[in-house]
């Protein structure tokens, strides 16, 4: 046979083999007809305006004050005084517009994710001290997703009667007034806390990672505490933390989950993602030019934040271990002031940003929660009613069918399209590699939208039209949605996989008279079956915890409803939902966990929750 | 057993040449080694042999049958890598018995030749262990195992030998060219090591970025270099840039710093010439008809079995080696001292660049 | 769950193909959905009718007539706006079951506070039943307004007033773009008050206010003692004053009226007969359901309330017995109807979408003249300045209108129909209504 | 300079003892080298003495200052470490300055201090660059830029050139000795490759499993090794295992094989031990009063420089080493062969285990 000079071009491969070209095109066509195809397509009508292409709706949401606004308005915090006599004040930010809020909000849930990620991961990496469990433990659980009852439980924690003020200024007297929080600066806090974890685990890994000889030579250069930190550790833990700085930014920019939440406040509707998750819910059906220029708005906020990372990361991606070095990390007693630090200051952080989850827990074995600091009574009503309600159960099995179905096509799209980047240099590679993680920064709105108006016109009349409410199967639109974003978490873990398994060891193979195909079932895939695994099931719990897509597309049939949309709809529904929706919360922290645990015990690894580079 | 021709291979990649135009000759079960440093462009070869990478021009025989374009599966010319490229989800058995099992074999056979191989490395044993319970030269035993067992036409061996240390390197090495020898099968080795090239094979070419520089035995690429780059990447030695100023026939006289050497042997053209001279070739005892060489010691520096002196001779720094003492104790650093070179042992080539 | 019952257990659980599933177009939401078809599965009209599923699916009002046409049976719950109008329209289908019309009359009253219960058409026929009741008025949390010092509030008056300008905001609403009910209430407003002076007081209130997204939402809010005082549906108020005894639920003197929920049979409808037993059901042993501790709404028909499950709610009772007392107002169905898309965005875009605005620039006005920093007249001016009609243009003619109800009965069809028209006018109100209340707001300050 | 003494030094690390005390004498201006396998404990000991570990017992002193348990960056004695362990996202002048930067020179001090730290190790106009931009010769020479600058009085190198190849490490070799001679100061070398330890040290401590077998120059340490270890370890050595079977004051009779070798010289009482003899002390012609050995040959190895046979005494394999190509032009594989040696050149130790 000769050589083929475009397979060579495109997928390396100088003699054209199937199994390779395959595993070039299934994954990047995949992408492009059920992601890429999608948005474009359905945000191509924001180009519209009177039937002509046209920047109008650019140009009327960045100059309309309603989307930015300056100078902002509205005072930061408001102060009241009770009937009783008491102080109130009420922080709820100021208001820059829709476009700028969103900016703002993300990027100081940000600033304070990174912050805090960054001092808990860097006590943990350095310093051994007594309960350093329970830290690594607890770190973990504000990890756990539970869509909206997380957000709830947040909420009323720092509500004028909530728990804070009840701790306090109740208990401790250390505030001298009550506050409430609101708004916009409620959904920073919500998402702080829920998103912290994420740099966490980015900066934990960047610290540990640090070859501990750049700070031994500094140390030996007489530098020592701050000086040493800002010199040498934090500057080389920076990518790292940048990374998951990332993450948190395009978490926040599309969560749904605390602006529904915090909806009282007017404020906390001024966010991107409420617009147009609101304005698409009510005007289903109708293709909205403003919503598709709002969403082309913060697509590209999304991407540019994300390729810019991307760049910044792989600049400075230092190959820390050199070879040959010790590998004896650092790590230390606190002295009494850094214990005092620890214990004083960051534990009852720590347990400040667990409550959520805690509370999630005794919410879902209460008889009620109305006016006081804690939920009130104790039933197993609601947890007997998600076990054996059949409706109920419906929802919790069309999620882990759903979840399930993504994961075999995630795995089939990681396995390909890893295989592919990692083994052969054709001119499709940086083009995969791009696609395969773009999915991350594609806001999950966004995609609900593209399916939306893709699968109403190429499938009209059919059970994949959204539009034919009567008979539409959100099934399949949900797999897909899922298999897409949920795909980088898998890709990355099976990449990373692959990377450690030598190319010699297939070549070895083939060299000795096996095929393609044999070398690949024979040597590779038993190889790296556990990084296939622990990304599949990565994967799955973030399938199940999905709800940009699944409470907009999933709720339009509720028969086939995934079970994120069954607690949307009944978290804002009838009395003792609430319960109910902590209740599946609890279901879905228990998958977690087990997930986890078994990642833990199989693949023998701490598996790092969510990685970006 | 095999031959194997190369003809004018050339492979680039993106920018670099990594060959350009290689023409090479291995005859019927000959241990026949590719020499050269990092980058040269060894692997590069061996994989183009194996199948694993294909050439941009040129072409590959095997005996009289052309291979260029025969993939790595059909070739059977087997490569031992040089991490050994073991699968570490097999066993030892398996991992020997994986390319009798792709033909198909029957049962019984494969035993019978993963046995032999066995028996061949010495790990009669060892069947059922996994690879990371075996020590670095029990895996390069199992690689070759691995590799002779499908009774390839041609063994390739990357330098296999780098990963270990030095005591194991020793033992390995007598145990590839014992088995190659007791199989009489052809074995192209790379090795960026010129001890360890010289010791295994019968024959070496020096590569150097993309060409082949020299082919010969070890005996004639070590004492008849024809480039300064072979000369040079065959163990420590003096390489002198000098002029010619005077040519009588073959004889020429060369000069570098105020030093004139009378009478030496070049033939070349280029008057750009460097002056090469083995270490051990310089005496410290004058000898009979010899070129005088004085200067100063810069550095005496001992070795156990030899003992290296650094002289100066103008701004130009030439070693010299003894295998004696006495030869070394009248001398002190910065003192004078005197070397003397038979005129046959100096080699005048043109200089590269 | 009686003893001698397994076999139905069976077939509600696993699915025959043999048998109807009906399907139930609603407004209702998870719990009640949950509720009813746990018990009419088992009953005993569903085994006799073979019925051994019902699907229910909640859509948006926008998109029944499509589901309808596509053969769904049943609609049930979505207030009475919703089934004229699609009684107008020819969806739905007349009640022929004997014993679903021998109800009316003797179980089920015809009207109840002037308004109707039953929808005939002009040729006499049945179209639709009301299968429930309900008033329009707020929950209070009474600790919330001691909290806060406030007065009980006992008409829309009383929450469109200075009394309710606060921070943060005491009365809750929802959005109507996402509420009937609360769509429904702005209606009342509108008509209690006249369409220009109704805008006004849904001004202030939407000043006073916070604007959640659901009424359930509103709800949620009152027993969480969020706000003071919440806009609902008379068994939202029911239910809150179960979870949170400090509730208490308050209909509008003479402001308010008496709605029928109905329920009705679709035009398409593949299983008639069996669709027309299910609101047989409905109406009979099916209104046990408004009793549930979660649901807390007032069966239309007061024999439940003389079974063992009603005699358990004595409190129900004196809701039902207080509802046929209400004094409404005279409310019109059909003008409603006419403006009821015009009137959600325009509400949207200049109350809700501006709320943060308006709700500073009025705290600032009142709190200004409270504390004598400007005068009554200014105070009088800059009030009438605030709640003053928007101009703006309007984009098919190019010149500057208000929004009068006229014009709004003229765009009315067009914002669904239209996207593009519908965005630019909605931001062309809310940009102009931003600015009315930033001007004021810079003239409070200035 | 300083004056460096370790006394009695232990150091466990959990189960493993890393170091089973230590003493050692380092003086004034000495290059003295720590030499011993992978895992001996050398690193361990340059970490302690540079305080970045601690003994568990023991004590150290520089001059006269016991300074046991000062800190690292108190200490004074700068560390480079194996891998450089440069600071990526610091530039070549960056790295260099940090050290003064913390002493908080002026600028220009700090400045002028640089530029004579980057001249001294041949670095001018790199300043600028990132490490990844440089190559591992220049890496190591701004480690060592970075270590000079700050004028330590104890410089530690921690195998600085095992990263290295072959001709860069000979270099650096030589940067190294010259930098430490013009400077002047005391510096503490690390290797496990015995011809480096033999070529740049004043003095050697050959370390094994925790513990210094010997402490002397290089000649000492090759040509009176005090242990089999030390033998061993000092280049490719021929070590027999046999037993005393007669004694004679401090001559004494062994016996390996069938082979008995009379009157060398052993004072230890331990029966069994080893012959080490260096294969270049084996001759292939007759030398009076040598023993005599008679064997076959194993093999013929042509090395360049120098070639070796491998003779078969019995099951024990002898090489012998020689230069002259003569002594080897009549012998043949499998054929006879004659190892003729020098009674004195026969060191007869204890056997370790
Ligand atoms: N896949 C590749 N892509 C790009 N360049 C390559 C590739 N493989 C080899 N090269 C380049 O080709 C040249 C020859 O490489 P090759 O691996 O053959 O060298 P080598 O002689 O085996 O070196 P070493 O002793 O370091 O293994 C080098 O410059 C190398 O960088
Ligand atoms: N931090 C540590 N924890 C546990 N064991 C250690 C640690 N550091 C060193 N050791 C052990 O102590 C012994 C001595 O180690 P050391 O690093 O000093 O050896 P070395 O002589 O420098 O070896 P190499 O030449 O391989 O660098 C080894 O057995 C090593 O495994
Ligand atoms: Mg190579
Ligand atoms: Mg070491």
């Amino acid at each position: 046979m000769r050589v083929s000079k475009w397979s060579e071009k495109l997928f390396g491969t100088p003699l054209f083999e199937p199994l390779v070209s395959f595993s070039y095109l299934f994954p990047l066509l995949y992408i492009v007809v059920f992601l890429i195809i999608p948005v474009l397509a359905m945000l191509a009508i924001a180009f519209s305006h009177e039937g002509h292409f046209s920047l109008y709706w650019f140009k009327s949401i960045l100059t309309s004050s309603y989307y930015v606004q300056f100078p902002p308005q509205g005072d930061f915090a408001i102060k009241t005084v009770t009937a009783t006599g008491e102080t109130v004040y009420l922080i709820r930010g100021i208001d820059f517009g829709v476009v700028i809020n969103s900016l703002v909000v993300a990027a100081l849930v940000t600033l304070l994710a990174s912050l805090m990620g960054t001092i808990f991961a860097f006590i943990m990496a350095r310093y051994e001290f007594k309960g350093k469990n329970f830290f690594r433990i607890a770190l973990f659980i504000p990890l756990l997703v539970t869509p909206f009852v997380n957000a709830y439980v947040i909420k009323k924690m720092f509500l004028d009667t909530g728990l804070i003020n009840y701790i306090f200024y109740e208990l401790l007297h250390i505030l001298p007034f009550r506050i409430k929080i609101d708004g916009l600066a409620g959904v920073v806090l919500a998402q702080a806390m829920t998103y912290y974890p994420i740099v966490y685990l980015n900066a934990y890994a960047s610290f540990i990672n640090i070859d501990p000889t750049l700070e031994e030579q500094a140390e030996n250069l007489g530098s020592r505490g701050f000086h040493l930190f800002r010199t040498v550790t934090f500057p080389l833990a920076l990518p790292g933390i940048a990374a998951g700085a990332t993450l948190v930014f395009i978490f926040s920019l599309e969560d749904l989950a605390a602006p529904i939440v915090f909806q009282g406040d007017p404020l906390a509707k001024k966010l991107m993602s409420y617009q147009i998750f609101s304005k698409f819910l009510y005007g289903l059906g109708e293709r909205s030019p403003e919503i598709a220029a709002l969403s082309i708005i913060m697509l590209t906020l999304a991407v540019l934040a994300f390729l810019g990372i991307r760049k910044y990361v792989s600049l400075r991606q230092y190959a820390m271990l050199s070879k040959g070095g010790r590998w004896k990390p650092r790590v230390s007693k606190p002295k009494p002031w850094q214990a005092a630090i620890i214990y004083v200051v960051l534990l009852p952080l720590l347990l400040l940003t667990i409550f959520p989850q805690i509370g999630v827990v005794l919410l879902a074995f209460s008889k009620q929660w109305s006016v006081t600091v804690m939920p009130q009574g104790f039933t197993t009503e609601y947890v007997k009613q998600m076990l054996f309600n059949p409706d109920v159960r419906r929802y919790i099995i069309n999620s882990l069918m759903y979840s399930g179905a993504a994961v075999v096509l995630i795995v089939l799209l990681s396995v390909t399209s890893s295989y592919a980047t990692s083994r052969f240099k054709g001119i499709l590679t940086p083009v995969l590699e791009s696609l395969v993680i773009i999915p991350i920064a594609v806001p999950g709105i966004v995609v609900a939208m593209g399916y939306f108006y893709f699968f109403s016109q190429v499938f009209p009349n059919t059970p994949l039209d959204p539009t034919n409410i009567f008979s539409f199967n959100p099934a399949f639109v949900l797999i897909l949605a899922y298999s897409i974003r949920r795909l980088p978490f898998s890709a990355r873990s099976v990449y990373a996989g692959l990377q450690q398994v030598h190319v010699s060891l297939e070549e070895a193979s083939m060299n000795l008279g096996a095929s393609r195909w044999k070398t690949v079932t024979g040597i590779l895939l038993p190889l790296i079956s556990l990084n296939v695994f622990g990304g599949a099931m990565l994967s799955f719990v973030y399938s199940m915890s999905e709800t940009s897509v699944g409470i907009t597309l999933g709720s339009l049939n509720m028969q086939y409803a995934p079970i994120t949309a069954f607690m949307k709809d009944i978290m804002m529904s009838a009395a003792g939902s609430a319960q109910l929706a902590a209740a599946l919360g609890v279901l879905l922290i228990t998958v977690q966990i087990l997930s986890i645990v078994l990642v833990n015990i199989i693949t023998k690894q701490r598996y790092a929750f969510i990685g970006l580079t | 057993m095999v031959e194997v021709k190369l003809e004018n291979i050339v492979k680039t990649f993106g920018e670099t040449v990594a060959l350009k135009g290689i023409d090479l000759h291995i005859k019927h079960g000959e241990l026949f080694t590719l020499l050269g440093p990092s980058g040269c462009g060894k692997s590069t070869t061996l994989r183009i042999i194996a199948g694993l990478d294909f050439p941009d021009k040129g072409r590959i025989f095997f005996d009289d049958q052309e291979v260029t374009y025969l993939s790595s599966s059909e070739r059977g010319a087997v490569l031992v890598f040089q991490n050994y490229a073991l699968w570490p989800h097999m066993t030892v058995y398996d991992n020997i018995a994986y390319g009798l099992k792709i033909k198909k074999l029957p049962k019984d056979e494969i035993e019978k030749k993963v046995r032999w191989a066995l028996q061949l490395v010495k790990l009669e044993g060892f069947e059922d262990r996994y690879p990371t319970q075996l020590s670095g030269g029990q895996q390069q035993r199992v690689a070759i195992a691995r590799a002779i067992v499908v009774e390839p036409k041609l063994l390739l061996l990357d330098e296999p030998l780098s990963n270990l240390d030095a005591k194991l390197r020793l033992e390995m090495r007598s145990e590839i060219r014992r088995i190659q020898r007791e199989l009489g099968i052809t074995v192209l080795y790379v090795t960026h090591d010129q001890e360890e090239a010289m010791a295994i094979s019968d024959r070496i070419a020096v590569m150097n970025v993309g060409t082949v520089e020299q082919v010969g035995t070890p005996r004639e690429i070590y004492e008849k270099p024809k480039t300064e780059f072979v000369a040079s990447f065959m163990g420590k030695t003096n390489v002198i840039p000098a002029k010619v100023v005077e040519r009588e026939g073959d004889k020429v006289t060369v000069e570098f710093e105020h030093f004139r050497l009378e009478g030496v042997t070049y033939t070349d053209k280029s008057d750009k010439v460097v002056i090469v001279i083995r270490p051990e070739r310089i005496s410290l005892k004058p000898i009979e008809n010899a070129v005088k060489l004085e200067g100063k010691v810069d550095l005496i520096e001992y070795y156990g079995f030899f003992i290296e002196v650094v002289g100066m001779f103008g701004e130009t720094r030439i070693i010299a080696r003894t295998i004696s003492d006495k030869d070394v104790m009248s001398l002190k650093p910065q003192g004078p001292v005197t070397f003397y070179i038979n005129k046959d042992d100096i080699l005048v080539l043109p200089k590269q660049l | 769950i009686g003893g001698g019952e397994q076999s139905t257990t069976a077939t509600s659980t696993s699915k025959p193909s043999g048998g109807i599933t009906l399907i139930v177009l609603t407004r209702h939401d998870t719990t009640i959905q949950m509720l009813a078809k746990e018990a009419f599965l088992k009953s005993d009209i569903a085994k006799k009718y073979n019925i051994v599923n019902i699907k229910f699916i909640k859509a948006p009002d926008s998109q029944w007539p499509a589901l309808i046409k596509r053969g769904a049976d049943i609609g049930w719950g979505g207030g009475p706006t919703l089934f004229d109008d699609l009684f107008k329209q020819g969806y739905l289908a007349p009640i022929t079951d004997e014993k679903v019309l021998g109800l009316l009359g003797t179980q089920i009253k015809e009207d109840i506070a002037g308004m109707p219960m039953v929808r005939k058409g002009k040729d006499g026929k049945v179209y639709w039943i009301a299968a429930a009741l309900s008033s329009f008025g707020f929950t209070v949390n009474k600790d919330v307004l001691k909290r806060w010092n406030l007065p009980m509030p006992e008409k829309w008056e009383d929450i469109a007033s200075e009394t309710f300008a606060l921070d943060p905001p005491q009365v809750g609403i929802a959005d109507p773009t996402r509420s009937t009910s609360n769509t429904r209430i702005y209606q009342i407003i509108l008509q209690a008050f006249g369409w220009d002076e109704g805008w006004k007081v849904l001004t202030i209130i939407a000043a006073n206010s916070k604007i959640y997204d659901a009424s359930d939402a509103v709800r949620e809010a009152v027993i969480a003692g969020d706000i003071a005082v919440g806009n609902t549906i008379d068994f939202y108020g029911y239910t809150a004053m179960k979870l949170n005894p400090a509730c208490i639920y308050i209909i509008p003197k003479g402001e308010s009226i008496i709605n029928g929920d109905p329920i009705a049979l679709l035009k398409n409808s593949q299983h008639p007969e069996a669709a027309q037993a299910f609101i047989y059901w409905v109406l009979t042993d099916g209104q046990k359901i408004w009793l549930n501790e979660d649901v807390n709404r007032l069966p239309v028909n007061p024999a439940v309330f003389d079974t063992p499950e009603g005699q358990k709610r004595p409190d129900l009772k004196k809701a039902y017995e207080l509802a046929l007392q209400t004094q409404g107002i005279q409310f019109d169905d059909a003008r409603a109807l006419a403006t009821v898309y015009a009137m959600q965005f325009y509400f949207k875009a200049t109350l809700v979408d501006a709320n943060q605005e308006l709700h500073r620039a009025w705290v600032a006005l009142v709190q200004a003249y409270k504390q004598g920093k400007i005068s009554k007249d200014k105070y009088e001016q800059l009030k009438a300045q605030l709640l003053a009609p928007i101009q703006f243009k309007d984009p098919d003619t190019g010149k500057m209108v208000t929004f009068t109800e006229d014009y709004a009965k003229k765009i009315n069809e067009r914002l669904i129909k239209d996207p593009g028209f519908k965005d630019t006018l909605m931001q062309e109100w809310r940009d102009a209504a931003r600015a009315k209340y930033n001007k004021v707001l810079s003239e409070v300050q200035g």
